[in-house]
């Protein structure tokens, strides 16, 4: 297990990458080692309102001199992430990271499925970036609502460039890439014939219920990301379980969030 | 100024006076890197029943004002794997642990206890008494003081260890339950388990968590807790107390040692932050050393009421 | 979207369902810039008593997370001076008043009702009984089911007005005092007020407020409030309820509404924002509009539990 | 009395004044009228911790073109005025003010005394520049732990100089001007026989009782502007009252906050 730290961070940079969704560089005067799927838990302030910390997908990490620079790709949804898109610039955070487990970013026969919904994109982007670096092949599916909501466009376009795969973009209203859900893009190739070593998935849940469905039906192996809300991170308060195929409840946050749809309860999502 | 941290509970004698409260510090092997479980005073183990429970479905938290509501539904591994598992890694670090007990039935209470009389490196029993009695229709063990008595006297004859009998704030009457508890032979009670509460889903017209109902805890409910502490303290001045509802700093702590708890646990902070209760710790010991407590013990119970 | 924002409690109807809360909007005319109270469903004044009272001394509040302690010991101007001095201004406003209504004695509610049974322009009573029963040795007058039936039935019979009963969350029995009220003659039952706690001065080693002990309110008790909201509101669903604790938004309101009460009080947030009654009202409106809830009285009651 | 309103502020300017206290200054896009004494209810932040408002004297207000300037003096000793201390520049708060009844800025047969101890100074040095731009005489007592706390020196002296009157500090530790209490400075010039129409003070508690025993001591005029702790600053919560002569219980907050001592019961601080 690589070693997880409670890491003092500061507000690095901020930049805005769609109308709800920010990047936010965090610096950090200590190195942290973390693989792709893995994620952080992250305070939103001083006071008890909002109480918990949030977990985010490490997007990616990097380290320039002494500083490790923390890469999170962040959707405003409510109290905790509105603050965080207001911080001002060098405010004092902490991150608690890496947590839990990422993909297995093994290459194998075929080349690699990474399939982004929304804001799912985080792991998966880290997941291109370093596999595009070992030159292991993949293809890259990337959904969002409408062509605004397609995030990081350029980095994804040249960490698959890079892998020699393709940039599948997909939205709901059709204003880029093909009309419709990421799954279904995928769904066509895989029904064209198009092979896979494995599908690396995050997104929206009724996305990756979409995905275990499709990769049963296509017997592949699928490796998806996913979301419970988590008091702890670190798997104390169990309030984050899923159910596995053996019937027990297992914390996302620390057996996941990163699980086999092997593994997973057939109706995992109900 | 050299600080005296060590503390009483009963007859269990303690280094200092914080503990990992039950429910959000594991089996005392998950957060070994930010606060290891022998620098605590003590720590509570999730509640173990005899067998183990999957509990409840998600969502099981929800965040609040200042708090956050659960409904895990007391998913635990069962005392067996407990000492089959955790408890030898325990023994080897040396911790103070108290266990979590809890059943459906009184008679579940006295198998986890005996369970755990055949392992050494266990301090003491928590009896988690703020879950339903299926043999009494499904009212809390912890509701009415006759069962409640009972329960605990059970318990008592079962071990010759420290036993506490953890309160629920939910009671009718909290000073009557304690009384029940005492006079069923608990050495110490812990107050506050989670107030019962609700969040609601505006959107989907439901309740947020799976289960409804669930319970309320973190600062929030500090007030209510000192409230508690100190109602108890005053009926009862010679039953030691163990302290909890809220607690994120060593002033915190201050407060409830004068309300009269004799140690404190921390919960949620827990999830806070991992290192809260080491943390707190040192804010404690750098309290007393600033304002001339050279005895935490001093502390305990001496809130001067006009 | 239009959206019908009347509502009914027994048999008073209300043009919207947010009231300001006794004790946190004075006698009607402290906010008039920011909160005209005839823009309200309804206000509910400062407890009233039959003679004015001083009240308790400094400090009466103090801050908690999320929440507030207060200890303000009932000061008011008393029934008469209410009566002459703010009640023909408010009927020249036309506002839908609620007169809270306490006493230390059974006879001095009643001596309250009937002085304002002499004027116009009152619709409703609502008993605080969160107050220490003199006669019955200090406990509160809505802890004890007995007393309670009968306080209410001797104001019932003093009047034909509205008359609400507003349970104290410290009662050892909630659904038992609630139906104690109903059985006594309440139209409806006004819930939460706020709940016993205490904050501690780690420095000086004594309770913060002057009294000791307080009453919690704020965002940190809404769970709390929802969950006893919901629990009166199964156990007696012919009942109406006037619910509060600890709203913020037009959201709390559907929350509270959704949970079973009739109509919403706002307390605290006055304190945070002195427009809050109609900030509140405009969020309700816009978040029916926008879920498609033509009536704010279709969500009253229809919680979806499990 | 003046229009209360609850305005939209923006953090415009913040400078700090000494290891504790900073200076800052709010603008609104509203007028607003104030007399020295008044004071607003400051909210610090969006979320419910710290759930309540806090209490500042005014400190200033000028208007420049379409911008109302409110300035604050502001000791952080907690968790409001530390997030205060950290806001962003730019960040949006909501001021209610003016609350309160301020000083009578009245001329009379003699000089003024103000007194300021600590961070007691915002409102002493409101009502200085508006007495010094009306050319009323006054002198300027103004005390403070040690030198690095007395605030607003250079303003202080300009204001008093040009009032024609004297600017007497004080310390606790004698590291500037006369060591001791400033109630005690303004006690030896009445003993010299100085004389005063009245006296406006605002500070500590126990500053403010020493002045009020002083004051009838000397048979002298004398108004206090007092602290209590504040939920509403309204009126309506009743939880800042203060103990008039004839016993009744009056919320500081719209009685006062400035009160004659007369008025007052006579041991109203304990
Ligand atoms: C392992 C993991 C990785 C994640 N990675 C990302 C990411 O890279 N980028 C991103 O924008 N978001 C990510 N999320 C979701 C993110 O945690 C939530 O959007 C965030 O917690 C919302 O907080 P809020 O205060 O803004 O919203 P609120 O709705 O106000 O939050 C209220 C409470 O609900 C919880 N909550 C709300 N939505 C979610 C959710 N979807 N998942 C978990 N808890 C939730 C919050 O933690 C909080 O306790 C991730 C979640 C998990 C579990
Ligand atoms: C009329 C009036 C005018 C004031 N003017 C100024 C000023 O110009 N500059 C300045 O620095 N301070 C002033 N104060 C004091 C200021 O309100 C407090 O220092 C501030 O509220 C402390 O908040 P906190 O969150 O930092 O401290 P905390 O101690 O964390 O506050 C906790 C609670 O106590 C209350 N509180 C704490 N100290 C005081 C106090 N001294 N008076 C009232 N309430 C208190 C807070 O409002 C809050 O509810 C004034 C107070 C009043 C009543
Ligand atoms: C997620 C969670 C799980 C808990 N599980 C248990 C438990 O198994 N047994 C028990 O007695 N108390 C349990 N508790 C209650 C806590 O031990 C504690 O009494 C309560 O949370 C109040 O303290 P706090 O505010 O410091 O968290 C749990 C609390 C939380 C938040
Ligand atoms: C300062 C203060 C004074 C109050 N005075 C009264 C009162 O006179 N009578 C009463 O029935 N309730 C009184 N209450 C209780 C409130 O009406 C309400 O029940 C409680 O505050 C919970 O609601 P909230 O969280 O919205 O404030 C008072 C509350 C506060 C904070
Ligand atoms: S978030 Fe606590 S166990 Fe996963
Ligand atoms: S602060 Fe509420 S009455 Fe003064």
């Amino acid at each position: 297990m690589i070693a997880r730290r409670d890491l003092a961070v500061r507000v690095a940079a901020r930049s805005d990458l769609s109308p709800t969704c920010f990047r936010l560089t965090l610096a950090a005067q200590e190195p942290l080692d973390a693989s792709p799927g893995q994620f952080g838990m992250l305070s939103c302030g001083e006071g008890f309102d909002p109480l918990l910390r949030r977990a985010f997908s490490l997007a990616g990490v990097s380290r320039q001199g002494d500083t490790t620079e923390v890469e999170l790709l962040i959707k405003e949804v409510g109290k905790g992430t509105t603050l965080l898109r207001h911080f001002a610039l060098g405010s004092d955070l902490r991150l608690l990271a890496p947590l839990g487990n990422g993909f297995s970013l093994d290459a194998g026969p075929h080349r690699l499925a990474l399939v982004a919904g929304g804001i799912g994109l985080p792991p998966v982007l880290f997941a291109a970036e370093v596999l595009a670096a070992r030159s292991t092949g993949f293809d890259l599916y990337l959904g969002a609502t409408s062509a605004v909501e397609l995030l990081e466009l350029t980095r994804c376009g040249r960490a698959t460039s890079r892998a020699g795969g393709e940039l599948v973009l997909t939205t709901d209203d059709g204003s880029r890439g093909e009309r419709g859900f990421v799954t279904a893009a995928l769904a066509r190739r895989l029904s064209e014939g198009r092979a896979y070593s494995r599908v690396l998935a995050c997104g929206p849940t009724p996305m990756l219920a979409a995905l275990t469905l499709l990769a049963r039906g296509h017997g592949l192996d699928a490796e998806l990301s996913l979301e419970e809300p988590m008091a702890c991170g670190v798997g104390v308060c169990l309030g984050c379980v899923v159910k596995l195929a053996d019937g027990r409840y297992v914390p996302t946050c620390k057996e996941g969030p990163v699980f086999r749809t092997s593994e997973l309860a057939p109706g995992w999502w109900t | 100024m050299s600080v005296r941290l060590n503390t009483t509970v009963g007859g269990l004698a303690l280094a200092n006076p914080i503990m990992a409260a039950s429910g959000t510090y594991g089996y005392g092997l998950d957060l070994l890197e930010f606060c290891p479980p022998e620098r605590l005073g003590a720590f509570v183990t999730k509640g173990l029943s005899p067998r183990p429970r999957a509990g409840n479905p998600v969502p099981r938290i929800v965040e609040t004002a200042a708090g956050m509501i659960n409904a895990i539904g007391l998913q635990n591994i069962g005392v067996e794997a407990f000492c089959r598992d955790a408890l030898p890694l325990l023994r080897q670090r040396g911790p103070v642990v108290a266990v979590n007990v809890f059943g459906e039935r009184m008679d579940e209470y006295v198998e986890v206890i005996e369970r755990c009389e055949r392992e050494d490196g266990i301090a003491a029993y928590e009896l988690n008494v703020s879950c339903p009695n299926v043999t009494a229709g499904g009212i809390e063990f912890g509701h009415d003081p006759r069962p409640l008595e009972r329960l605990t006297g059970m318990c008592r004859a079962a071990t010759r260890r420290q036993l506490w009998v953890k309160l629920s704030p939910n009671a009718p009457d909290l000073v009557e339950t304690a009384r029940a508890a005492v006079s069923g032979g608990a050495d110490a009670l812990t107050l506050i388990n989670t107030l019962r509460a609700i969040a609601i889903d505006a959107e989907r017209r439901r309740p947020v968590l799976a289960t409804g109902c669930g319970g309320l805890s973190g600062p929030a409910i500090k007030p209510i807790a000192l409230r508690m502490v100190w109602e108890v303290h005053k009926a009862l001045p010679a039953v030691p107390v163990v302290g909890i509802g809220g607690v994120e700093s060593g002033r915190d702590i201050v407060e409830f040692l004068l309300a009269g708890a004799s140690a404190v646990q921390v919960g949620t902070a827990i999830f806070r932050d991992p290192g809260a209760p080491l943390r707190i710790l040192s804010e404690l010991e750098r309290f007393c050393a600033e304002h001339g407590v050279a005895e935490v013990r001093e502390l305990v119970g001496v809130l001067e009421w006009h």
